[in-house]
């Protein structure tokens, strides 16, 4: 019932959102105002809705994986106690993400913001027994908060230029605002971004938030939530285009995220924890793409990305699920065998995810590296390729470790591996669907094929002033360097799935278990220890502070000096007590000293 | 009407501690809800223009310029819907305990509360600083009488810090009514207009500002209110973060710096400098703290330092912020100290390490904590975030990387409040809170309406700013630097 | 002449003064009182306070120091038992009632009164301390008997014994 | 006009009195019994008495010689009740050592 | 007036009640009527003054309601009850005359008129040796200050040739011959004044006398006694030495401040309520010691004159309470009044409030004294003011000691304490006279 209430209402949105999808394509954006929610003299800061191209892109991600997550919930999650809990918070996710996007000024924005950030927070923290999760949640929220700060502090300085937060208002000034302060905001904005997007160096929470109920991964940690760093963007690429600087900052932190991460990925041995570096690295390039100013590409690889990263992280669950909650690669092998589906839709997004031909990552990524060679040059496009060529080794790296080779679990867990329930494996088979054509939506036009650059025209829509929405990348490359390019990025791809598969597939050449790793391997394998040094930079001495703050300089050194106070107090009655020590020849001869000295002041 | 806000608790304090009727609890509980209806009537049929309104004039001691003057205006207003909403809260949440000797805690309560609108609705500055401190009288003994260990002590030290704060103010306050021209007066209006020369200024700004710094609390005259907190029963307690640290909140609004604006260049860097100090110090002091009390009163103390640069940074955003903030600040603690309380009150502990797992047993409280706990954060569409947003803006217009530092309040919050609330619901029950029962109806109501406040103000701040626009023009307008 | 009386009497009236607070036994001391009392008189005398004089010998060297002697010897403190202050004690008296002199002669160095024109000579009389009594100062006498009346009732509250218990 | 005012100066009389006046405080500060203490008292009063005394004919005034009068009686007024204390303490202690009483202090 | 004090000196609490009451009421007529009173032919030595009046008033209102309170703390005198209402009716009349003079002399008889009684009662426990010490101190230091306050009064009358306080004030505008004189005189005056209101470094007698005092003549001279002092102290100052009191003022001043920090401090460390008391006493002497620095400004003798009347009525209800609690159970201590709040409310509630008035807490009718005392020497002295204001703060900590001990303390004693009918009205009636002060303070202020 509650299941049916949490995926009926997204079903609904869903339907809706396609009929604004019509309406707008038809008769252009839809604004509304709800009501005034804060007026500070002409500052009004208003509930308002603007659903253009762009936040209706994005709806139609939220709602439509959102409901295939939502029914692919309603079997994974039947009998976890906090099941109506589960959903009560799904849907509240979903709905502040809406916020996040048909919000019609930034800080609608920020509800959005961080409304996401608090359902991840409740819903890391799902089965919040468990103290880790709960930690781990923590984290998020925290490292979340820190890019809001930044994000808020965006905010201030929009309201400073430009006298207010409505989109309109905003795009609308863009001509006359001065350069620095445009590059402060988009520096400050983009903060908020790294939080939301875990970018280096806020990532470090993704991977721990995989502690969550893996439709939360799927749905939040994936195709969601953390796009929304992407959406926030391109929503204002209008003032990153302003400032060549930020674009130049966002670009080098999503390249090297890309590679960075994608590293980590290659020796990690939890199939979640996997998916997670995965998804850092795709948000990395996403932002290369961005600082390329291909926001299209960009939003683009959000959209492929959403349904295969969601079709990873579900077939995943569905793995997880039929193990009884084994998430350890190296305890499983061969599940081909007894989890048919799933297989076939991994492996699917597997190749999705790598690039192999036509299926849509290979549409996105491409579009990626094109305008990467076209406006940062060929090493940038290396570093680019790079990554991909990581991604591709550390998936099917996955993909065969987990599906071929000898079941190596306990015979206990071979007896309960099954097959998912079709509630789950459907959504399952839509999002494979969907990985499979998605890239259809935005192919590239020097390959001729119906549709050519569809989203792209889509998106480019009818902004403020007639000035596109999103504008489209210029990329001026010669088909035969584009087709070069993708033939090289597409070969490499091909080489490392036949390769891989003799690497992992063929030979049980498993991964050796923690302690045995050496070298640069378990540098890799620990995460570059980057945990631990924030650990240690951050979170220790926050907390030794704190504790130093309260002993030290609180209780004894400014509660000290109040106690101090009244201590030299009663030390001054002390003294002064001893005048009055009951003999009256003292009293007597105090009282002649001080009439005399009182006499005194006649000679003054 | 005004008036009546004062005199209705006033007289049933005096009936409760000197007759000592039976039903004490439904006569507090009483005079709790119909001063709350009175004041909601005040604010339904008074204009937010910026005048006051529902005035009461009357001449009491003239030989000292004194009058008994009382009206409010939009900040009166939020201020007296902020004392009468709290109060029958305050007192529904003491009911579901017993208590010693009720008719003398109800009494004192009430007296109060009686204090607590006179401070708000004072237009005369002598009549202000008499129930400033008459004020001071009921929480004291309320805290010494009904507190815990090491109450004497610990309340001594409260009553006599902020009672020597106060009296710098009474020597700023007649040092401003000797310059009054003419026959003196303590009127407001009068006081306003006194011209002073910067130094001048400057002292008397001090002797406000330590009375009303110590009574925030403002870092570093803050030592006083953990303790005072942690040992105080929790009406008390909740008395004194709900309600009267905003006296020096608002103090600061309408007395400090519309006497002395000469002095504002010069000290509110320092002032400035102090709070948000407070703000991160008191934030790193409440991320390790085990008394889940304690935390919350250094939580108070950086949301307090927020609400004070707000209103030293003397723009709009953040006066209308701290305005807003009060009173949502106001509600979040109540509700906090009464989920401490109840948590006390099962368990026998405030120690955080020793809780866990009562989400699990205790949903329906899990959730109401929850929604309170964020309005604390200032998630946004909770009660807490318009004042923080406003306030922030406030502090950040005022001098950029202060307002960023202030800004840090958003993680720290977060820190503090997620550790707590993690440690105290999350984990697996342990002997203790296997044992914790949910909510029963009357905890239920309290938190509940906590809760609905927090939703409803989150959703609509527009209500409250409304309420104080006018009159911040007003009072931004009338002050000259 | 005049002078050199006055000189002669200030003298042995600072000597005898003196005297009455260094002599060990109480006895001598209130002798030397009396000695110095005797000499205030003369005095008084050479300042045409002939009525003065005689009512300080009464009151003075007649009834007070009179009393003094008589609870003097009714205490039998007629011996040298008074235990003396050390001397770093005397020593700071004596400065701190040095340094009263000192401010006081410094204060009043110089200083001197206007003197009447054409002084009379009979104001130390009876008749004319009589007159001045008798109207302007009646109410002070008047209350003067209140004051002896006091002084009298509280001589008898802490002198006599009590009865009742 | 009387011959003394002619050939000694008030100033003369000023320090004289000032002398007894100091001899009279020293006294007090100086010794242990509580008869003794009180005739320097005596002693203080009289050094007043001959100033006024003074004035009062350097002046022409009789005010000052009334106010000899009224010390005198005040002077013996206070010694009848200060030997009074003086002889009940002595009954209960057997002393009139100031210097022993030091029941009463902090 | 005079004459109604006489008839009455041996008789009995109730006549000596009828006494005091009819005196009072004649005096409050006067008041009102503005009748200069009797003795407008003897201007020259007083002047039955409005200012006369209604210091006369309140000290009679004080009075009153001691007597009321000794009904019972005289209760184990039997032979000499009469001789001490007389005593404390001989001391009244002798404040009578500080209030009023206009002559030195009159000042002079007043105030050993007001003393010398009060030596017999602090020793009239005759075999206490407390009492006896007390009596002894006070009289042998009464007596020292009795010579310097004369030589003061000499040396005045030798620089400007009268007693008359009028005529010294027309000579002092004048200028004076030798105004050496004149200063020293002042000076010594200052002293001998200040010894009796018991300012620093003039104050040692205070603490030990009023501890070994009986508590109902403690508390007499702690009110009464202290009114009377200042009242002469501020009406000589204001009429007479005006014209050089730029001279004067410092003196004031520093002893004005000395005595507040010292005894506001010492007064931390008692144990003993009464000996609390006598710190409290000496404080409050040196708030007023400020009143005096400000004398003639307008405003400044109703400032003593509220003053007064809300420290003695507080300290009157105190005294009542305390004698109520100690003296059955022979224990003086702040201890003694432990859970005093759960065996009599009443009694704990007019401790607390005097307490509270007397820390000067708004709204209580201590605050008030002290704000129009405040005020009024703000214009001139604000350096002072602070002192002032800082003492307080100190104050309070040993005021509420009291009322921690009846109100917070957990530990009991075994104390029987017990209301006679005779204190309870005592307490009502000055809870309701504070209560009056709090709500109308400006009635009294604008007396005079």
């Amino acid at each position: 019932m509650v299941g049916i209430i949490g995926a009926g209402s997204l079903l609904a949105s869903f339907l809706l959102t396609v009929m604004c999808l019509n309406q707008v394509g038809a008769s252009g954006p839809i604004q509304s105002t709800l009501y005034h929610f804060m007026s500070i003299d002409r500052l009004s800061l208003d509930f308002g809705f603007l659903v253009d191209q762009l936040s209706v892109w994005m709806m139609m991600i939220i709602t439509g994986v959102g409901f295939l997550i939502h029914v692919y919930s309603i079997g994974y999650m039947h009998d976890d106690e906090g099941f109506y809990k589960f959903f009560a918070y799904l849907n509240l996710f979903v709905f502040s993400m809406l916020l996040l996007v048909m919000g019609d000024n930034f800080l609608m924005l920020f509800f959005g913001w961080e409304g996401v950030g608090l359902c991840s927070y409740l819903l890391i923290g799902f089965w919040y027994t468990n103290r880790d999760y709960g930690t781990a949640a923590r984290k998020a929220f925290i490292m979340n908060r820190v890019g809001d700060l930044g994000l808020l502090l965006g905010m201030f300085f929009i309201i400073k230029t430009f006298g207010s937060l409505a989109y309109k208002d905003v795009f609308a000034q863009l001509a006359g605002a001065d350069p620095a302060m445009v590059t402060v905001i988009c520096l400050l904005l983009f903060v908020g971004a790294m939080g939301k997007s875990a970018q280096i160096p806020l990532y470090t929470w993704l991977p721990d938030a995989m502690a969550g109920p893996t439709p939360v991964s799927a749905l939040i940690h994936a195709a969601t939530m953390v796009t929304a760093g992407v959406y926030l963007v391109t929503r204002c690429n209008g003032l990153f285009s302003m400032s060549p600087d930020a674009m130049h900052v966002v670009a080098i932190v999503g390249l090297v995220t890309a590679v960075f991460t994608a590293i980590i990925g290659l020796r990690q041995n939890d199939i979640k924890k996997v998916l997670a570096y995965s998804t850092v690295s795709q948000l990395g390039l996403m932002f290369l793409s961005l600082g390329m100013g291909a926001y299209v590409s960009a939003m683009f690889h959000v959209t492929t990305h959403a349904f295969f990263k969601a079709l990873l992280f579900l077939s995943a669950g569905s793995v997880i699920h039929g193990m009884g909650g084994e998430q350890d690669i190296r305890n499983m092998g061969g599940l081909r065998k007894y989890m048919p589906v799933t297989f076939w839709v991994f492996l699917i997004g597997t190749f999705a995810i790598s690039g192999f031909p036509l299926l849509s990552g290979f549409f996105s990524k491409d579009e990626i590296f094109a305008n990467t060679y076209a406006h940062g040059g060929a090493i940038w496009w290396a570093m680019a390729s790079v990554s991909a060529v990581l991604t591709a080794v550390y998936m099917c790296r996955l993909l065969y470790v987990t599906f071929f080779g000898e079941f190596r679990g306990t015979e206990e867990q071979r007896h309960h591996i099954h097959e998912s329930p079709s509630v789950m494996t459907i959504p399952l088979m839509v999002l494979a669907v969907l990985s499979v054509v998605g890239g259809l939506l935005n192919t590239p036009h020097f390959m001729h094929l119906p549709g050519s650059q569809w989203m792209a025209h889509w998106l480019a829509g009818n902004g403020v002033n007639g000035t596109p929405i999103v504008p489209m990348a210029e990329v001026h490359l010669s088909a035969s360097t584009e087709w070069s390019l993708m033939s090289f990025t597409t070969a490499l791809a091909l080489l490392v799935i036949v390769a891989l598969y003799f690497v992992y597939g063929k030979v049980a050449n498993l991964p050796v278990s923690d302690q045995k790793q050496t070298g640069f391997t378990k540098v890799v394998a620990n995460k570059f220890y980057v945990d631990e040094l924030y650990n240690s930079l951050f979170v220790k001495p926050t907390e030794a502070l704190s504790k130093f703050l309260y002993q030290y300089a609180d209780i004894q050194g400014v509660d000290g000096v109040v106690n101090g106070v009244g201590t030299g107090v009663s030390k001054l009655g002390a003294i002064f007590r001893r005048l009055q020590n009951g003999n009256i020849e003292y009293y007597l001869i105090g009282m002649v000293v001080g009439a005399a000295l009182l006499f005194l002041t006649i000679f003054i | 009407m005004s008036f009546l806000l004062i005199i209705v608790p006033l007289i049933a304090s005096a009936l409760l501690l000197l007759a000592r009727p039976s039903g004490v609890r439904q006569i507090a509980l009483a005079v709790g809800v119909v001063n709350f209806a009175i004041s909601i009537f005040a604010a339904y049929s008074a204009l937010y223009d910026g005048t006051v309104n529902h005035e009461t004039n009357i001449a009491w001691i003239e030989q000292a310029g004194i009058r008994f003057s009382v009206g409010m205006d939009g900040i009166g207003i939020l201020m007296i819907l902020l004392t009468n909403l709290l109060t029958p809260l305050i007192i529904l949440s003491s009911q579901s305990q017993r208590i010693d000797n009720e008719p003398r805690y109800y009494g004192l309560v009430l007296m109060m509360v009686a204090a607590l609108n006179g401070v708000f609705l004072s237009t005369d500055g002598m009549l202000f600083y008499i129930f400033y401190e008459l004020a001071l009288i009921p929480i004291y003994f309320i805290c010494a009488i009904w507190g815990g260990e090491n109450r004497i002590r610990v309340t001594l030290k409260f009553f006599i810090y902020t009672f020597v704060g106060s009296l710098f103010m009474l020597v700023s306050l007649l040092y401003l009514y000797l310059k009054t021209p003419g026959t003196h007066s303590f009127a407001w209006t009068d006081l306003v207009n006194v011209q002073l020369s910067t130094v001048e200024a400057i002292w008397v700004m001090l002797g406000f500002f330590f009375a009303f710094a110590v009574k925030m609390p403002v870092f570093p005259f803050h030592t006083w209110q953990p303790d005072t907190y942690v040992t105080s029963p929790t009406g008390g307690t909740m008395l004194l973060s709900g309600i009267m640290l905003k006296m020096g909140v608002y103090g600061a609004i309408r007395w400090m710096i519309p006497m002395t604006p000469e002095a504002w260049h010069t000290l509110t860097p320092y002032f400035m400098a102090l709070a948000v100090t407070g703000i991160v110090y008191a934030s790193i002091i409440a991320v390790k703290q085990s008394d889940f009390k304690r935390l919350i009163a250094y939580s108070s103390i950086a949301h307090v330092g927020l609400i004070a640069a707000g209103v030293m940074a003397w723009n709009k955003m953040g006066l209308q912020g701290s305005l807003i903030q009060m009173l949502n600040h106001g509600i979040n603690v109540v509700g906090l100290f009464f989920v401490v309380d109840l948590i006390e009150r099962r368990l026998g502990t405030r120690t955080l390490r020793q809780m866990g797992g009562i989400a699990k047993v205790a949903p329906r409280f899990a959730v109401l904590f929850m929604i309170i706990m964020l309005g604390a954060v200032a998630v946004p569409l909770t009660n807490g975030f318009p004042g923080e947003f406003l306030l922030l803006n406030g502090v950040w217009q005022y001098n950029n990387w202060l307002g960023a530092i202030a800004g840090l309040t958003i993680i720290f919050g977060a820190v503090y409040m997620l550790r707590a609330y993690g440690m105290a619901m999350f984990g697996e029950t342990n002997a203790e809170t296997a044992e914790f029962t949910d909510l029963d109806g009357r905890e239920t109501a309290v938190l509940g309406i906590v809760a609905a406040l927090v939703l409803v103000l989150g959703f609509f701040p527009n209500i409250i700013l409304q309420l104080t626009d006018g009159t911040v023009n007003r009072i931004l307008g009338s002050v000259q630097f | 002449m005049t002078l050199a009386i006055f000189t002669v009497l200030a003298v042995i009236s600072v000597i005898t003064a003196l005297l009455v607070v260094f002599s060990k036994n109480p006895v001598h001391s209130v002798l030397y009182l009396i000695v110095t009392f005797f000499i205030i008189a003369a005095q008084y005398i050479l300042l045409n306070a002939q009525f003065l004089a005689v009512v300080h010998l009464i009151v003075y060297a007649g009834a007070i120091m009179v009393l003094f002697l008589f609870v003097l010897m009714l205490l039998n403190l007629n011996q040298d038992t008074e235990p003396q202050k050390s001397s770093a004690w005397k020593l700071s008296a004596a400065v701190a009632s040095g340094l009263l002199f000192i401010t006081l002669i410094g204060a009043l160095k110089g200083s001197s009164v206007a003197i009447a024109a054409s002084p009379n000579p009979e104001v130390g009389l009876v008749k004319n301390l009589g007159n001045v009594l008798f109207n302007d100062f009646v109410v002070p006498f008047e209350i003067a008997g209140i004051l002896f009346l006091a002084a009298m009732v509280g001589a008898v509250l802490v002198g006599k014994k009590d009865m009742a218990v | 006009m009387l011959e003394i005012i002619k050939t000694v100066p008030i100033e003369y009389y000023l320090l004289y009195s000032t002398v007894l006046f100091c001899i009279g405080v020293f006294g007090v500060l100086t010794r242990r019994n509580a008869i003794i203490v009180l005739m320097c008292v005596e002693l203080m009063l009289n050094a007043v008495n001959l100033l006024l005394a003074a004035f009062s004919t350097y002046l022409g005034d009789a005010q000052g010689q009334i106010m000899v009068f009224f010390i005198m009686v005040v002077a013996a007024a206070e010694a009848a009740v200060g030997l009074g204390i003086l002889v009940m303490i002595y009954r209960n202690t057997k002393s009139t050592d100031i210097s022993l009483l030091d029941r009463l202090r902090n | 007036m005079f004459a109604g004090l006489f008839g009455k000196r041996d008789l009995l609490l109730p006549v000596t009640l009828l006494g005091l009451a009819a005196a009072l009421g004649v005096s409050a007529m006067s008041l009102s009527t503005g009748d200069a009173g009797w003795g407008t032919q003897y201007t020259s030595m007083f002047s039955f003054d409005k200012y006369a009046q209604s210091f006369t008033a309140i000290t009679l209102t004080s009075v009153l309601l001691l007597a009321g309170m000794s009904s019972w703390g005289f209760r184990t005198l039997n032979s000499s009850l009469g001789d001490h209402y007389a005593l404390i009716l001989f001391s009244l009349c002798g404040a009578v005359c500080m209030f009023s003079f206009t002559n030195l002399v009159m000042l002079f008889i007043g105030i050993e008129i007001l003393s010398i009684p009060l030596y017999v009662l602090a020793g009239s426990r005759r075999d206490d040796l407390a009492s006896n010490e007390a009596a002894l101190k006070y009289f042998l230091m009464g007596a020292f200050a009795t010579g310097i306050l004369l030589f003061g009064m000499t040396l005045v009358y030798g620089s400007t040739g009268t007693f008359n306080t009028a005529a010294i004030g027309a000579a002092v505008e004048r200028g004076v011959a030798s105004p050496g004189m004149l200063k020293m005189g002042i000076l010594l005056l200052v002293v001998g004044l200040s010894f009796k209101v018991s300012a620093v470094p003039f104050h040692f007698w205070a603490p030990d006398v009023y501890q070994g005092s009986p508590n109902t003549v403690t508390a007499f001279m702690a009110t009464a006694v202290k009114t009377a002092g200042f009242a002469a102290f501020y009406r000589l100052f204001s009429t007479s030495f005006l014209g050089v009191n730029e001279f004067w003022s410092v003196g004031i001043a520093a002893i004005a401040g000395l005595t507040m920090t010292l005894s506001n401090f010492t007064a931390i460390f008692q144990t003993e309520f009464k000996r609390m008391m006598a710190y409290s006493s000496i404080s409050h002497a040196g708030y007023l010691m400020m009143a005096i620095l400000v004398a003639g400004q307008p405003g400044s003798a109703g400032a003593i004159l509220l003053y007064m009347l809300t420290y003695s009525i507080a300290t009157i209800c105190a005294f009542s309470a305390y004698i109520v609690v100690a003296e059955p159970n022979g224990d003086g201590s702040f201890a003694a009044f432990n859970g005093l709040s759960k065996k009599q409310p009443l009694v704990a509630l007019v401790m607390a409030l005097s307490m509270l008035s007397l820390a000067g807490i708004p709204p209580l009718a201590g605050f008030f004294g002290k704000y129009f005392l405040f005020s009024t020497v703000m214009q001139q002295y604000p350096w002072l003011v602070v002192i002032a204001v800082i003492n307080s703060a100190v104050s309070v900590y040993y005021y509420l000691k009291v009322i921690i001990a009846m109100y917070f303390t957990k530990e009991e004693n075994t104390y029987e304490v017990l209301i006679p009918s005779s204190i309870r009205w005592v307490m009502v009636a000055g809870v309701v006279i504070i209560t009056l002060l709090t709500v109308l303070p400006g009635n009294i202020f604008g007396l005079i």
